[in-house]
Formats: C-alpha cells, structure tokens, sequence
C-alpha cells in the first residue's frame, strides 16, 4: 500500500541519475556530439592559430574556450529530450523538484568530467603546454568544470521551456559564466608559470569553487520554479 | 498483500476552475468520490478533462475553488498528493531506450518501492505485455505503449488513478485489461477517468460533464 | 567654455520634452484600456 | 518607486508626477551646467582631479550615474524577481505587477548600462588614450550588459506570459552570482591591477573636491535616479496598456508590441 511517505531526495536523485546513464549509455548521442564537438573544435584552435606560438595566458585561455563551447553544445539534451518526448509529466508527478535537479546535475558532471578527461589531455600535447604545478591544474579543471556543469545544467533547463530552444543556450548561458571563464584562464595560465605562488593558485581555485556553489545555491532555490507547471 | 478494506480516500472539487491567462479550460466543477468509487469526465474536445485531471494531481493549481484529497483523514496539498497518485495519459510519455520493466522499475523507485520479480510479472500480466518487458519501449507499438502506461500508474497500489482516455490505442482485449485494472482500483481507493467514449464512461459510478454551456 | 555646455543642454531639452510627450501619450492609451476583470 | 494611483494627469490616465518631472528636468539642467561651469575638476586638496583633465573628464559626471544606474536597475530586478515568485502561486493579478517591474528594470537597465559602456570608453580615451582598457570596472559593467540583453532575449523566446515570468524571474535571481561577483569581488580583488582603481581612485589623490561632490551627488545623481524611476514607470504602464487592449501603443514610430511579447 502507498503510504504517502515519499522517499528521500537523495534516493531519487540517484534515481534519475541511474535512468539518465542507462538511457545515454544505450544511445550515447550526447556524449559522441560533444565530444566530437570539442575534438573538431581543437583541430581548429590548432590550425587557426598555430597553438604551439602562443603564450601561456592565450593557451589557457584557448582550452576554456574549447571547453566551454563543448558544454554548450550538448549538456542542455538531458533536458531537451525529456521535454520534446514529453516524459517530463511522470517526472514532474513522482519526482522532487529537487531531486530532478541534483540527478541532471550528477549526468552533466560526468559527461563533462569525460570529456575533458579527453579534450584536455589531447590539448596538452597538441598545444605544446608546458604545466608547472600539474595538481593545481587538475584541481582548476575539476573545480571550473564543476561551475560549468552547474550553470549548464539550470540554464539548460530554462531554455528547455523556451520555444527556440538550443539556438538560445549559448546566448543565454555564456554571459552567466563570464566571470567563471576569465578567472579559469587566469588560473590555469598560473599553472603553466612556474613562478606562480601558491597563494595565488589556491585564490583562484578557491574563488572558482566559490562561484560553482554560488550557482548550484542559486539554482537550488529557484528550480522549482523552473521545473513546475503552475 | 491482504486485501484489507479500501483506505479512507476522498477526492472533493468545489466550483473548480482553471484558466490560462483570459481562457478558461473549465469552471464550475463541483463533484466528490470516496474510496472505492469512480467518477468518470465526459465532454467534447478541447472542454478541459485533462487539465482538469492535471489539477486533481496537483501538477496544475486551479485558479478558481479547490480541489481537496483527504488520505486518512489528513488534507494532501498539491505536493505531497502526488505519491498517492498513479497517472496515465497520452501525452504522458515513457522512457523509450528503456526496457518496460526498466520504466516500471524507475517510477517504481521514484516512490520508494523495490520491485520484485513476482511485482513485474504480475503487472504485466494485468496488463497483458507478459514476456516483452525485456523489449525496448520504443519498439512497442502504441496499443503496447499505452498498455505499459496503465501498468506503471497501477504499479505501486496508488490509492488515486487518474487515466486519461484509458482505452485510447487499446484492442478489445486490452480494454478489457483496463476495465480490469478499474474494477481492481476499487479496493485499493480512487479511479478518476477522463474519456468522451460511452464504454468507458460505462465503468464510472458518477459521471461529470464539462464543456455542456 | 561655457559655450561647450550648451550641446548637453539642447540634448537634454529634447529628450525631457520627448518624455513628457511620451508620458502623456502613455497616460492618453490608459485611459481607455478596458478594465478587464480580476482572475 | 512611484505609488500606485498617483495623481490622474488631464488626459485620464495615470501620469509620472508632474513635479517630479519638473524635478527630473530641472535637476539635470542644473547638473550639466554646472559640470561645465569651473575648469579643471579638482580634487578634495584642491589639486587638479585628472591626470589629463580638460572637459573630456566631465564625462565622469555622466558615466558615473548611469554605472550606480545599471547596478541599481539590476538589484531593482533581482528584487522583484523574488517578489514575483513569492507571490506567483496565488492567482490574480499582483504577482503579474512584479514580473512587470522585473521586466522594466531589466529594460532600463540595459539603456543605462550601454550610456555607461559608452561613456566609461569615451572617458578611458580622454584618460588613458585607448578606448577600452580592459580595466575589470568595464568589463563587469559589459558583463551586467550582456545579463541584461540575455535576460531579454530569454524572455522573448518564451510565449506563455506564466511560464515567461517564471523563467525569466528564475534566470535574473541565478544570475546574481556573476552580476555581484563581477560588480563588488572582481574589482576589489588585489592581485588583480586595475587602471581605474576602486570607486574612485581614478581621481588623483581620493575623492572629488566639495564643490564637484556637489554637483555629482547634489544634482546629477538625484536627476538620474529620478529619470531611472520615470522610465521604469513608462515601461511598465506601456506593459499594463499591452496586457490590456491587444492594440500596441506605437511609441515614436516603434512598436511596443515586439519589446514585452
């Protein structure tokens, strides 16, 4: 018998978490656009401007560029195909706001999580950059990456009850994450400087981890209004 | 599970409406059905049977009157109603690149439960889709789809149904599933249907008519 | 150089009299705007 | 902000109080003389206020306002976000009135924001010889910029007036966290060299002197803020005039219509 009870956010996050995975993992378009995305996206970084001449500042800010636009390019599907398949009502019926939420969060770190662990590598070595500190810039890419997968995704959402849907993400999104995107660079252009003090490295790793819980706060709050018919 | 008697379920609409922006979907909805009841909504295209059970659901907020779901003497609000309730429509969709017992498993889940083997098996039966849970969703055809949704809203013993034209896509023999899936909903609490097709509206205790001014 | 101040001026004569026009025209289009009746 | 039933001006309709217009007009007629009354701007001890001065610095009279503007429009916006979505489960039709403010400031936001791009480049090229410095006060002001454009954008994409409020309400409070990270944390932050210094150590040796504080704060602040509050007002009766009749209220030959739909 129902008892009424609804089980815990966390429980269902993993719930929808678990679907997503099963559900990308049989067709994985998500995964192969994006990535195909970002590695076509480097080829053209690399020709277009002769990675190897450039100087660290514009190297590290090449790489976020890549990977910005990769996230933009597909981490909005999570919710796109729930709202174009029209499987949101079940969704919007059993499951939390916030454990919808927390679910799509949890796909979206992942994928990105893969997809630098390919772009960034194939960078390092196509673009001849020379890293420093290379625990600092892990810990710059998993911190940014975290703060970028959270702006996608709620942003992703809103667009998702939009009409011209994916030609806005981009347009909608970017300006969020500015202040992400010129802090990230400035961060991994210190990893690539040997001379950089650690201070100056955990600032900015703390200032973008910073911003990703900003985010993730904001959003928290105010995705029930995003998610809901009222 | 011992069929114990039905749980205390009450479903009451007082002068219920519901507009977007200076359209009314309906107004004026004044109906009750108590555990073990069904109630049917009849009425031409367009007159608001689905919005109207959206608003039952409390995926929608009725902009005029109140809809009021007393579950063991306790008032639900629009949010904690929902785990109570098993909903199917056609323009609620399941998940295609999921198996059918996937999908079941997941609303399943959604609501706390652990299905077992034998949960399955006997949901699909009821439903007749008994050895194609394995299959893709998006390899079934539409009688098959729909036969799965009323499975999934039946599955964890909801003490509200809601079915929006429960027979659409349905052969006889699948219709025949969901007067089943109805007659057993009586002892479990609440069917609410929407249909303008006699034979189903056949199956209500009481039926409202929206759209009639 | 107070010559050089008379630019700004006539810039923002214009526009404070483009505003009180505009209000106006405003307030015209409100005053017969149907009531419609409260949700 | 104004009150609701203000005084009914004899066309009928609600107007923006005619003494506060009066105000608006008079104010920023004082203010513009009198920037360009003394020569050179000059410090608190007196000295001359900018390195090149001469009357390309009374820009700063200017672009000064319209940045405390495109912040205030945005914080005016964040505010009534909120209202609007603690407010929008209720029907009726107070929570419409918020999404309209929201809209409104937001709107005006932009305007201000772009005359303070404008005018902060134009004071970068008189100052330091290029017009744009990259200095982090422009760019937070360009990244308040392009909030404004994105949240309007956002809002023209989406048709139903409930799920249009609630999305944009939505996108206007997550996006606080660039808005104030750019607007209070990025430009204080040490380690980063800016050109233009905090408020305003662009002034030689601290704040301007008592008389120019005068005519910044005394006259053009008070002028800006109020021509800030008659345009959110116009904006928002044209919105309720729209919401009204179906027919667009064509406002010196552009239709309204496209702006709020």
């Amino acid at each position: 018998m129902t008892d009424g009870r609804r089980p815990s956010v966390a429980s269902q996050a993993l719930a929808v978490f678990a679907k997503d995975l099963t559900a990308e993992w049989r067709t994985r378009t998500t995964i192969t656009a994006v990535l195909l995305f970002s590695v076509t996206s480097l080829a053209v970084v690399g020709f277009a401007a002769g990675a190897a001449a450039m100087s660290a500042e514009v190297k590290a800010a090449m790489l976020w560029i890549v990977l910005f636009f990769a996230a933009f390019s597909g981490l909005a599907n999570v919710w796109l195909h729930e709202e174009e398949r029209g499987t949101t009502l079940l969704l919007r019926l059993h499951a939390c706001p916030e454990a919808v939420y927390l679910g799509k969060l949890l796909v979206n770190l992942l994928t990105l999580a893969a997809v630098t662990s390919v772009v960034a590598p194939i960078y390092v070595a196509m673009a001849d950059v020379r890293i420093a500190s290379p625990g600092w810039f892990v810990s710059v890419l998993g911190a940014a990456g975290f703060s970028l997968a959270a702006a996608a995704t709620v942003v992703g959402a809103m667009i998702a009850r939009a009409n011209a849907r994916s030609a806005l993400y981009g347009a909608v999104g970017f300006p969020v994450l500015l202040p992400l995107l010129m802090v990230a660079a400035h961060g991994t252009a210190l990893c690539l400087d040997p001379a950089a003090p650690v201070t100056a490295l955990h600032g900015t790793v703390a200032g973008i981890t910073a911003f990703g819980v900003g985010v993730v706060a904001a959003s928290w709050l105010v995705f029930p209004y995003i998610w809901e018919d009222m | 599970m011992a069929e114990c008697s039905p749980p205390d379920v009450r479903v009451v609409l007082a002068n219920t409406g519901r507009a977007f922006g200076r359209r009314w979907a309906f107004r004026g909805v004044t109906a009750q059905v108590r555990s073990g009841g069904v109630l049917a909504i009849t009425g031409p295209n367009g007159s608001g049977k689905s919005t109207l059970l959206r608003v039952i659901s409390g995926l929608l907020l009725p902009t005029t009157g109140t809809v009021d779901v007393v579950f063991g003497g306790v008032h639900c609000d629009a949010a904690s109603r929902r785990a109570l309730i098993g909903y199917a429509a056609p323009e609620a969709a399941l998940y295609g690149e999921l198996s059918g017992v996937e999908n079941l498993k997941f609303f399943a889940r959604l609501r706390g439960h652990r299905l077992c083997r034998e949960d399955l098996a006997a949901a699909l039966s009821q439903v007749g889709l008994l050895g194609r849970g394995r299959d893709r969703v998006a390899d079934y055809s539409s009688g098959m789809r729909h036969r799965l949704k009323l499975a999934a809203a039946a599955i964890c013993q909801p003490a509200l149904l809601l079915l929006d034209e429960p027979g659409s896509n349905l052969d006889a023999e699948g219709l025949e599933c969901a007067r089943g899936l109805v007659e057993r909903q009586r002892t479990r609490g609440i069917t609410v249907l929407a249909t303008n097709d006699p034979r189903e509206a056949a199956w209500a205790d009481e039926i409202v008519r929206l759209g009639g001014d | 150089m107070m010559s050089l101040a008379v630019v700004p001026v006539v810039v923002w004569v214009g526009l404070f009299l483009y505003l009180v026009a505009l209000d106006r025209r405003v307030a015209r289009a409100q005053s017969h705007v149907r009531r419609e009746d409260d949700l | 902000m104004t009150s609701g039933e203000a005084m009914r001006g004899p066309t009928g309709g609600r107007t923006f109080p005619v003494l506060l217009q009066a105000a608006v007009g008079a104010l920023m007629l004082a203010g513009i003389v009198a920037a360009f009354a003394a020569e050179p701007v000059r410090n608190a001890a007196g000295l001359p206020a900018f390195t090149m001065g001469g009357h390309g610095a009374k820009i700063v009279f200017f672009h000064v306002p319209c940045a405390w503007l495109a912040v205030l429009a945005y914080l005016v916006g964040a505010i009534e976000a909120v209202r609007y979505l603690s407010t929008c489960r209720r029907a009726g039709r107070r929570a419409q009135a918020h999404d309209e403010r929201c809209a409104a400031a937001m709107e005006v936001g932009l305007v201000f924001g772009v005359l303070a791009t404008i005018t902060g480049s134009v004071f970068s090229h008189n100052e330091w010889g290029m017009y744009w410095s990259w200095d982090p006060r422009q760019t937070s002001i360009v990244v308040v910029l392009l909030l404004f454009a994105a949240y309007l954008v956002l809002r023209g994409a989406i048709e139903d007036p409930m799920m249009r409020a609630r999305i944009s309400a939505a996108y206007t409070l997550v996006a606080v966290v660039p808005a104030m990270f750019m607007i209070w944390v990025l430009p204080r932050l040490p380690q980063i060299v800016t050109l233009h210094g905090g408020a305003n150590q662009a002034v030689v040796g601290g704040g301007l002197g008592p008389g120019y504080r005068l005519v910044m704060y005394g006259l053009l602040l008070p002028a800006f803020v109020g021509l800030f509050a008659w345009l959110i007002d116009l904006r928002m009766r044209v919105a309720t005039v729209e919401a009204g009749n179906e027919d667009e209220v064509v406002l010196g030959g552009m239709r309204v219509g496209e702006v709020s739909r």
